[in-house]
């Protein structure tokens, strides 16, 4: 800690600076196995300790072991694989595309996929989805198909927006996502309202939402905790601590005093920290937070640890204000080289087959791509129309948006 | 029909659409047990049942985002901010998703809440208790916004609203709850009984947002206004003897401005007024619009009537509102001016 | 629980509503002195059990014991009882005159005023309050003339807001109190705010602010403890637990789940359960916060449980929606004759002493009140000037407000 | 003198006080270590300290509510909201609080809080990164609110708002940081260094809130407006060859209602333009405030220029934003009526 020689007002500071080495002595890790999974009735007093140990799965060989291993089919673990590299995936050809000026802007989930990818695996088609912008992986895993995300990157003549939003803000009402907000942490509470709304329906559906560690600050972060306890709301709610929010250490988000998870039991709620790099400790903690959301248990609060692999976007470049190897002393790894060895060690992968997958993933990227062209690019082919801008303001649309919609013609001409 | 003052008629209206329409619920700050600081919602929860009738934390911004949530899940939340001088930890929830999420989805997701909220002052209840910020809302593109001014239009409003898809923020001019009031704080208190507005059908009907209401015609000079206002201005022209045309606009957003410049057309002069600020009001997108559409018929300066630019002031409440003597001033400017 | 046979939705209840008999028993007591005092310096996560016990020093006999017994002098103890006994014979008269239409509107404290006076007298002169509306004891401990807070209940020529706030919203600048808002929660953060301040000049003031536990359901509860946690901030956060907010039964803030002081060890904040209508142990524990915050070991989150013995305002009628005899049956009793009886039983008071302490400041409350209204009231003597209104908006006043206030002039003609 | 683009200058102002003022203090997301998403206050941390120049967590409403409180305790901070699209969060502190405080502590209390924010399109920001709310801000009594359009003025303003004990919101139109911009996404940036208003002094100096600036005298027509606005209607007038007289008012809240009247009072005709929706936008107050003061001298209806009443469409920027088209539809029909 810096400080000038009057204040003494303590500032957080990052482990390492650029220019500095790497060092995650910080984060308090468990041993694979060694934490204990409570009873999905358990109360949320008794279940304390979840929250600041680290729930993990896999352990360094690759086994998976001890009582949150959620025993899980080959084939399911392989589906697993397969959506965390296909979210990899498309993600560098999109950055590739941003940066060959094909789209304007776009964020990739480096090193986070199995957060979005194992979670979604655990719920089901019904449950609702309230994702923060880091979170392709779930429109992958519940199967929206590549072409429809890159024509909403293109704004183009497909593009579910219909040009009204940046990249990345993705929607799927046939897919159970909400709509995806510029403003941060504003969906965390309305995931709660979704999920109240079954509960007082009578159904079992849950809602499940993520936000970053760094936009746990935002109020509205306060607002999903209280009404979730308040009302028992059958809710997931993710922090996912990727430890940075653009330059800012979570250190200024009040990780440097406790975990993100200690904040579910403050408010009644059961708080689990789990190794969002560990595929399989992430889908049972999910599962087991589904279990209690649906069997009246009340809310869950999930912190996954993971860490943000590449820059914060495509106008961010990290190497002005973290070491710029830090990614790889990431103590958690990597959720797809984990998934994969441990596939392998149960002798259900290799590396013939993935390299396969690879392959067989980029060309489905590609041929995406191509495909979603032809709906039009940012410089070329078809284009949406302007009227559009005035659709959906409303239900209809307003005399006022009509006479604007006119004067716009007009300008065009 | 029924004689019903504001609340009862407020209270009506959710009754009904609470029978009828199982996907409405209410939520707000001591609005179910209690039944609401004014008692808007009293008897609704024993009624209809707690999970139909909702107390809530005292969180504005957490009401306003379950209610959003709730309202993607199929329900058609109407939720009561208790005054509207506390509507603002909710005001993100509001710009950035109430109003937006229709449009942001493509239309995919919308979020039918009504936002129901006592304004305006006169009734001593110093800076925190006595505001109308609903100019600011009607700067915000995807919401609608409406402010009745008795009984009779505020249930058939009221339903529009709950039944509407597009979001919308409710003003009640809480001094008129209990009666129409034209200003003047000595005069003895007039119940709604004893207005025509105040008798109430007692069944489902609905009043058409976008359409001002002429409550009195008249060929002098148009008073464009809406909630308490309407009063104090119709008997300020009362007094002077002016054949003035009052419309109440009963919907700010969406507007009628036909309604609006057909009369000024046709009257050549025109004061707006209104309870809130003067600066950067409500009044000045009124003034605008007449400005704008009505100006080769104008034969004077169309005239703002006001709250003054600063918070309202407890001690100084009948100095600070707009009554009677504003509207006059304003009314002889624009009648004198040749 | 009530609910409909089909929604799963849970709504907290109080124990007993308006002809139901009082329930206390949720309100979980520990015994005097069973509550160990940790070391002021000890780090928020080891000192927990505090935010589930509850502190208390005077024991059913009115004995002083345990750890948390502050030893403090009996003229201390007498000043408190003297301050304590002011807070609600003021409240007393002040409610009559509202009833008899002198005053417009009125707050009490009735039940709660150990809260505020303990806690006013644990602190020093230049640590900065930030109070709420029901602290009124907070005036009176820091020596603020009756009548000038009469003044400002009667919106008078002397009335320190000169007529813009509601009655109770006071302030001194003087006295270090801040100016009260209307709007609830928002003095929390601000609070946080000052104390920043303070370490950033390195000066060792601290800044305490109080809400009631209905209004730590808003977000600036959130962002006060946020930043109280992430910056360290010398603060002292008191939620004043008195179980009600309005109608609403502190189940409906997050009571049901967790203690209100639970909160705190969520973010990394010392958290402490005290009983609030115990002198002794609110001095204790305020007075080992202060010293957390003076010596540099952080911010701390106090409960303290207590009771609303009378209305919420005299706008409210509790009858409508809480038993009617709770009060008498709220298990900690009145701070009021709890610190006499501890005061006779160490031989330092008796009833004759108090009787007199009684007569005495009624009689001062009376003096007071004929001196306030000597500057008017609200239908007779002297009255604001109007022209006030236009003041203060801005430093100076400008140009469209002098305007505004000439035509304000013009329309009293 | 030196060449500098706005963030230079912006940058500029605050080390200038932070060196002056050891009570003024910066904080906001990613603004120290980082120096700022927009490099505003880039390298001032490391020269100031970590306790001057702070980072914060990502909340806005704490942001706000802190500064209010360090500035009771003393000192001056100068708060950065990242976006104005993000300002909502901190909207209650600043409505109910901030702008609130000296009056309602009868001035023993005041808030000398100085809130820059980005704001603006025309950067392919999408709704969340192009708004202009500024007219939301100058409805609320007690607040100033300021937006430069070029490095000179944003220097001397900013040092000011900072100096001023009243507290201050503070717009950065973001599309000018690096140059003036007509309007014309087409044509090749212009940088700063080009313009004389990017040459601006390295030292202390001040411009004063509430004073336009008459950026070309004119006779033909008035042009009211401030932000990017002031280029792009430079740029439509010239060429349309129309002896335009364009203010640029640099401060909305105060108002330099003098030197706008003046101005229409000699031209007869004006129009006000600004980036921000229409319906009740801040050009509905200018537009009142003309109608009112001018009325006798209009030869033609005052004209608004603004973005479309819709959120900020990521695909549709061009003809979203108010470019030179829409100013010349607004100076033909203004020039042309009879
Ligand atoms: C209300 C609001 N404030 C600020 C921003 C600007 N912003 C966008 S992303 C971001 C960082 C978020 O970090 P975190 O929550 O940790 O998520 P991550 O990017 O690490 O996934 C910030 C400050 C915003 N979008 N919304
Ligand atoms: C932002 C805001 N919302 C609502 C209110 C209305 N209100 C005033 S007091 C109150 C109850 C507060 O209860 P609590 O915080 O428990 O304090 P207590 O009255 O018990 O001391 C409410 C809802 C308000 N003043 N401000
Ligand atoms: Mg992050
Ligand atoms: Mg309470």
């Amino acid at each position: 800690m810096r400080m000038n020689k009057h204040s003494r007002l303590h500032l957080p500071s990052p482990p390492a600076r650029p220019g500095e080495a790497p060092d995650f002595s910080y984060v308090h890790l468990s041993p694979a196995g060694a934490v204990r999974r409570p009873d999905v009735n358990a109360r949320a007093r008794d279940v304390e300790s979840l929250s600041r140990d680290l729930v993990r799965v896999l352990d360094d060989a690759g086994d998976a072991v001890g009582p949150w291993h959620p025993h899980l089919d080959p084939a399911e673990l392989q589906i697993g694989l397969r959506h965390m590299l296909l979210t990899r995936l498309f993600d560098d050809r999109m950055q590739r595309n941003q940066r060959a000026g094909k789209i304007s802007f776009y964020i990739r989930s480096l090193g986070e996929e199995a957060v979005s990818v194992a979670q979604c695996m655990a719920l089901r088609p019904g449950d609702m989805l309230f994702p923060s912008y880091r979170n392709q992986g779930l429109q992958i895993a519940r199967g929206i198909a590549l072409v429809d995300l890159m024509c909403q990157l293109l704004s183009n003549t497909r593009d579910m927006c219909k040009g009204r939003q940046l990249p990345v803000m993705y929607h799927s009402k046939a897919g159970n996502i909400f709509s995806i907000s510029g403003n941060l942490a504003t969906q965390f509470p309305q995931a709660v309202g979704w999920a109240m709304a079954a509960a007082i329906k009578g159904e079992d559906h849950l809602a499940a939402s993520w936000i970053g560690e760094g936009s746990s600050a935002e109020a509205d972060f306060h607002q999903a905790l209280l009404f979730a306890s308040v009302y028992q709301a059958p809710a997931i709610l993710n922090v996912v601590n990727n430890q940075w929010a653009i330059s800012t250490f979570q250190g200024y988000a009040g990780g440097e005093q406790r975990s993100f998870a200690a904040r579910g039991p403050g408010y009644g709620i059961a708080g689990v920290r789990v190794d969002g790099n560990d595929f399989l400790a992430v889908y049972a903690v999910t599962q087991w937070a589904a279990e209690r959301a649906r069997t009246g248990a009340g809310p869950t609060l999930i912190e996954l640890v993971t860490y943000r692999g590449a820059a914060h976007s495509t106008s961010d470049d990290p190497a002005r204000y973290r070491a710029k190897d830090d990614a790889e002393h990431w103590p958690l790894g990597d959720p797809i080289q984990r998934l994969k060895t441990h596939l392998i060690r149960i002798g259900e992968w290799s590396e013939a087959r993935h390299q396969a997958l690879s392959a067989e993933l980029e060309a489905l990227v590609a041929a995406s791509w191509k495909e979603a062209i032809a709906f039009g690019t940012m410089s070329e082919g078809p284009r949406l129309n302007p009227d559009l801008m005035f659709e959906d303001v409303f239900k209809e649309m307003p005399q006022n948006l009509q006479r604007q919609q006119a004067l716009m013609r007009q300008e065009r001409k | 029909m029924a004689n019903m003052n504001m609340i009862q008629a407020l209270n009506s209206a959710m009754d009904i659409m609470l029978g009828k329409d199982p996907s409405v619920v209410l939520m707000g700050e001591d609005i179910g047990y209690f039944g609401g600081v004014f008692r808007a919602t009293e008897g609704l929860q024993r009624k209809y049942g707690e999970h139909r009738v909702l107390d809530t934390p005292i969180a504005e911004g957490g009401i306003v985002a379950t209610a959003i949530g709730m309202s993607v899940n199929g329900l058609r939340p109407v939720a009561e901010i208790q005054f509207a001088d506390y509507i603002y930890p909710g005001f993100d929830q509001i710009v950035s998703e109430l109003a937006r999420l229709r449009y942001r989805s493509a239309g995919e997701f919308f979020a039918p809440v009504t936002i129901r909220t006592p304004c305006g002052g006169g009734i001593r209840g110093g800076q925190t208790h006595s505001q109308s910020p609903e100019g600011i809302f009607t700067h915000v593109s995807g919401l609608k916004v409406v402010m009745p001014s008795n009984p009779y239009d505020a249930k058939g409003l009221l339903i529009t609203c709950i039944e509407d898809d597009d979001p919308v923020v409710f003003f009640e001019p809480k001094r008129l709850y209990n009666g129409p009031f034209d200003g003047d704080p000595n005069k003895p208190a007039v119940p709604w009984s004893s207005h025509p507005k105040g008798q109430v059908d007692e069944g489902y009907y609905k009043i058409p947002l976008g359409k001002a209401d002429i409550v009195r015609a008249g060929s002098a000079v148009t008073i464009v206004t809406y909630g308490t206002m309407v009063y104090v201005a119709a008997a300020a022209a009362a007094a002077m003897n002016i054949d003035a045309e009052i419309i109440d606009l009963r919907s700010l957003v969406p507007l009628d401005t036909d309604t609006i410049c057909t009369s000024v057309k046709k009257t050549g002069r025109c004061i707006v007024a209104h309870e809130a600020t003067r600066f950067s009001g409500f009044g000045a997108e009124l003034l605008s619009i007449v400005q704008e559409e009505c100006f080769w018929n104008l034969e004077a300066p169309i005239q703002r009537v006001t709250g003054w630019d600063t918070p309202y002031p407890h001690a100084f409440e009948w100095e600070y509102f707009p009554g009677q003597a504003r509207v006059k001033a304003a009314l002889n400017s624009v009648m004198e001016s040749a």
